[in-house]
């Protein structure tokens, strides 16, 4: 069990969480949708130990990661697929999946893991001594899935896995996301498209400028009439 | 221009190339900590002529070979390293660059005026290395002393490459430097990283400083500026953050330095090496390996 | 007075133009290692029009000025591209031509049966029109300090300005204060030619006070110590820069107990104040806060009404 | 107007006049032969310079003389608090101490007032024992 309780983080006099409380059950897909600006991003940096909160307590499995270093909540077993990949462009496929077991020192588990990601994603391996700058964005997001996965953790916050993907890729990703929790790993992603979560999470949270507005499973959301308008609207009109 | 003057002129490239190996660890330096933390450490070459001075330090306590002078200059230079970086950087705010741009200028005078009061300004000799020795090539003598600068440069700049490209801190620095937030969501520590850069720049910046004592007879406080200003030269023309960039531009400086010396003397020598700089940062800011879209 | 104090107190006034020249500059957000060139440009200069061709006094300062803030608009179009870290060790690059320039730079002329002018390294002496013309060292200072006070008043001014205030803007963003319509170009080549200007003045003012400057006078020293005065005193106000050479010049040059430490000590404040106020003492925070203080105290004392006033209001922190 | 503020106003207007006025008639000039040598401790020198009219090279007697020291390479750092010079038995001569902060180039400026008002810089290298020309500067 991941619990976010009453977080608090501001940037200077702005307050861009003002008191998030959600909790995500261990091997579930759980979603987090809401608007540009509502403190999405804020809230998987705060998490991943990049932001301090001003208040509020985050816990994995009961244990507190507020106040650790980032470098301590990989340890712990959390690791964060960022934004926009943010691959690093200068170093190799493989020397990027190296930086993410950057926590881990068993230098044979560390090059079985590497051939794992090999397997599940056989196209790094075949440009695994390119360039990550150099990578489409397709497979430069799939790296950084593979990455975080280095650290072998147990919850796999991702933030805007789809962001600037084509469709086709799109769906591909959401098949890995789905294939690695039936593998058993926690995820707790941020999306903006609603149609694509509703595939996979089995709960979901809405934010709304810095608060949690609704709770509930697909079904409920695919229910709540607001939320079908902001957020599944016309498409789901159309279709 | 006859042959002899030719083969004078050739000479006196020749040096100003194996000397230019200073310049090229100097540069590194430089560019280390900007690719790593995307600041100028302007007290670098001040703290490594530092570096220097303590090695006499230490040769005037022990007995022992010249050799140890540039163990010793490394060592100093490598502490020096991690105080500059514990007084100009640990705690000031990064988001503002011209603090630590001041910070590291304060810190330049501060190492500058130390050393003129330890020495009272006079310059002192430092133990060169096979300065007895020349090598005959053709027309042409290689002085042994600059010939060992080079070598141990040579020797420094490839270790350090091992050490980027073939260790786990090295991968750690250039993951810091291409993308910090992505660093730290691996779990490395940017402040380990950056502590750690200092240091071993730090070492580089001794060892460049020992050779400079080396290869010119003496150390002297006024070595500082003008090496700070060919370190810029070297970082600049390298293109910011660039590696090979300051390792080729380090020797092409030093090789045109002295082709300027010989063929306009030493006084205007400086002028074109600055207009040189000039030029490059009005037309080509990114260096010579600058990709069309240098430009930061 | 002794000759010491109007010594120190005509140096302080001097190395004013130059902190004041660079504090222009980082108003506009540049750092600039480079105005030492236009303090030199304007001691030759100056010195040249006096001692040689005999000029006025008046007129050869604003020669100084003119040659100061031209040079400083040539080198100011080139580098109008260039930010941060570039343009600073671009105008470093600069600042050294110009000193290895007058380091070549001969051109003595034989006045009274002796050659007077400047003569490369060895620097240009006799630049004698005090002495010519009766000005003691008090008059000097009193012609420095009422030019700096006609400097000060003019940055005054120019802060109310709306060009003061799109230097401000474009100093904190100069993406954002194109977008808002300023003229970022233009801003930054004026800026440059009053900083330029300001410099030469300072300059004039330096070669006639020596009688004699070196190309060695105007190393990255003096651009360095120029830009630290007002990053110590802070960037909220002209004022400031000149707090950092009193600071520098007056407190720690004056003090016989840190007679040679003072280099020592000024690195210190430098490298340790900046971790405590990053933007120096006389900050914009602070200054703002003064402003305040002192409309109150306004206001209090036009309005002298019975019985007790408004209570004391929160003082400035500070 | 206080009087303090008229009293500098009238200067700065005098200064002003004379600024403008220009050419006014030659003065004595000052040539200084100045020698140096280090005294019983380290950063000590005792100096003798000897002042002469250029032009005539009679010797100038009877000035007040102080001297004042400054790094070139330092300006306005590292100044000595000026020393006043003491008339010496051969005429037109006057000796001074020196106590420097530093080796390496100092100016000194020899100022005369008196009879004849004048400023001579004589640039020298001090080092540990020994004081000479200074060699013109190279890096």
């Amino acid at each position: 069990m991941f619990e976010i309780s009453d977080i608090v983080a501001a940037y200077g006099q702005i307050e861009a969480l003002k008191g998030v409380s959600l909790k995500v059950e261990s091997g579930k897909i759980t979603c987090l949708l809401g608007p540009n600006g509502a403190g999405k991003t804020t809230l998987m940096m705060t998490i991943a130990g990049i932001l301090q909160p001003r208040r509020g307590s985050i816990r994995l499995e009961g244990t507190e990661l507020t106040g650790l270093t980032p470098a301590r909540i990989v340890s712990r077993g959390v690791a964060l697929v960022p934004e926009n990949r943010l691959v690093f462009p200068e170093m190799s496929v493989r020397e990027n999946l190296l930086a993410g077991a950057y926590q881990r020192r068993d230098r044979a588990g560390i090059d079985a893991d590497i051939e794992r990601m090999y397997a599940r994603f056989p196209r790094l391996k075949e440009r695994r001594e390119q360039m990550a700058g150099t990578l489409s964005g397709g497979e430069q997001q799939m790296l950084a899935v593979a990455r975080a996965l280095m650290s072998r953790p147990r919850l796999l916050l991702m933030d805007e896995p789809s962001l600037g993907l084509a469709p086709l890729i799109v769906a591909e990703i959401f098949d890995i996301i789905a294939e690695l929790n039936r593998d058993g790993t926690t995820i707790f992603l941020v999306e903006q498209n609603a149609h694509m979560a509703l595939k996979v999470a089995h709960q979901f949270f809405l934010m709304e400028q810095g608060r949690i507005t609704f709770s509930g499973t697909p079904g409920q959301l695919a229910e709540d009439e607001v939320i079908q308008r902001a957020y599944l609207g016309t498409r789901r009109a159309a279709g | 221009m006859d042959l002899l003057d030719l083969i004078d002129a050739v000479q006196s490239v020749a040096d100003g190339v194996l000397f230019g190996a200073t310049y090229s660890l100097l540069g590194i330096g430089f560019t280390l900590i900007f690719g790593v933390m995307h600041k100028i450490n302007l007290s670098y070459a001040a703290a490594s002529i530092g570096a220097a001075y303590a090695s006499l330090l230490v040769m005037s306590v022990v007995q022992a070979p010249a050799v140890l002078a540039f163990v010793a200059a490394a060592a100093a230079g490598g502490v020096i390293g991690g105080l500059v970086y514990l007084v100009g950087f640990r705690f000031i705010p990064l988001a503002n660059p011209l603090a630590t741009l001041m910070s590291t200028v304060g810190l330049l005078l501060l190492i500058d005026e130390i050393i003129v009061h330890a020495t009272d300004g006079v310059p002192l000799s430092y133990p060169a290395l096979f300065s007895d020795v020349i090598v005959q090539v053709g027309p042409f003598g290689l002085r042994g002393d600059l010939m060992f600068v080079f070598a141990l440069g040579c020797v420094c700049m490839v270790l350090l490459l091992l050490l980027l490209y073939r260790t786990r801190l090295g991968l750690a620095t250039r993951a810091v430097s291409q993308q910090p937030t992505a660093s730290l969501l691996c779990g490395i520590s940017t402040t380990r990283v950056n502590v750690l850069t200092f240091v071993i720049t730090g070492v580089v910046g001794g060892i460049a400083g020992a050779m400079t004592g080396a290869a010119i007879g003496m150390l002297s406080p006024l070595l500082s500026l003008p090496l700070t200003v060919k370190g810029l030269i070297v970082t600049v023309i390298g293109g910011l953050g660039s590696i090979p960039g300051a390792i080729i531009a380090g020797l092409i400086v030093g090789g045109l330095e002295n082709a300027f010396q010989f063929f306009r003397g030493v006084s205007e020598r400086d002028l074109y090496i600055m207009l040189l700089l000039f030029a490059f940062l009005v037309f080509r800011p990114g260096g010579i390996f600058a990709k069309s879209s240098g430009r930061d | 007075m002794d000759d010491y104090t109007i010594g120190v107190l005509s140096n302080i006034g001097v190395v004013s133009f130059v902190a004041l020249s660079a504090y222009l500059l980082l108003l506009t957000g540049e750092i600039s290692f480079g105005q030492q060139a236009f303090f030199a440009i304007g001691a030759y200069a100056a010195g040249i029009a006096t001692a040689l061709w005999g000029w006025p006094l008046a007129l050869a300062l604003a020669w100084g000025a003119l040659s100061g803030g031209g040079a400083a608009v040539l080198v100011g179009i080139p580098t109008l591209r260039l930010h941060g870290l570039y343009f600073s060790i671009a105008t470093l690059a600069f600042a050294e031509m110009v000193r290895i320039l007058f380091e070549l730079f001969r051109y003595q002329v034989e006045i009274d049966g002796e050659l007077t002018g400047p003569s490369g390294a060895e620097g240009f002496r006799n630049i004698r029109y005090i002495f010519d013309h009766n000005i003691d060292a008090v008059q000097f200072l009193l012609l420095i300090y009422a030019l700096l006070a006609a400097a000060l008043l003019g940055f005054v001014l120019l802060e109310r300005s709306r060009t003061g205030v799109a230097f401000r803007m474009i100093g904190e963003d100069a993406t954002l204060a194109g977008l808002q319509g300023i003229s970022v170009a233009r801003h930054k080549v004026l800026a440059a030619g009053i900083a330029g200007a300001l410099a030469g003045v300072g300059g004039g003012l330096y070669a006639h006070l020596t009688t004699y400057v070196e190309p060695r006078i105007f190393d990255v020293m003096l651009g360095v110590h120029s830009l630290a005065y007002g990053l110590i005193g802070g960037l909220g106000t002209a004022f400031g820069p000149l707090l950092g050479v009193l600071i520098d010049i007056g407190l720690l040059e004056s003090i016989r107990a840190l007679a040679g430490y003072r280099m020592i000590i000024f690195g210190g404040i430098v490298a340790l104040l900046l971790i405590v106020r990053p933007r120096g003492l006389l900050d914009e925070r602070t200054m703002h806060g003064i402003g305040n203080l002192w409309r109150r105290t306004l206001l209090r004392l036009r309005r002298p009404g019975p019985g007790p006033g408004p209570g004391p209001g929160p003082g400035p922190g500070p | 107007m206080r009087p303090a503020t008229r009293r500098t106003v009238a200067v700065l207007f005098a200064v002003a006049a004379a600024c403008v006025a220009g050419g006014a008639e030659a003065q004595v000039r000052a040539k200084a032969d100045l020698r140096c040598e280090q005294a019983s401790e380290v950063l000590l020198y005792d100096c003798t310079v000897g002042l002469v009219d250029s032009r005539t090279n009679e010797p100038l007697t009877g000035l007040a003389v102080t001297i004042g020291a400054d790094m070139p390479s330092m300006a306005g750092a590292h100044s000595v608090r000026p020393v006043v010079a003491a008339e010496g038995p051969a005429k037109g001569t006057y000796r001074f101490r020196l106590a420097l902060e530093m080796h390496g180039d100092w100016a000194l400026l020899i100022n005369l007032s008196g009879a004849t008002r004048d400023r001579v810089v004589k640039v020298l290298r001090f080092e540990d024992g020994r004081v000479g020309e200074a060699p013109p500067p190279r890096r």
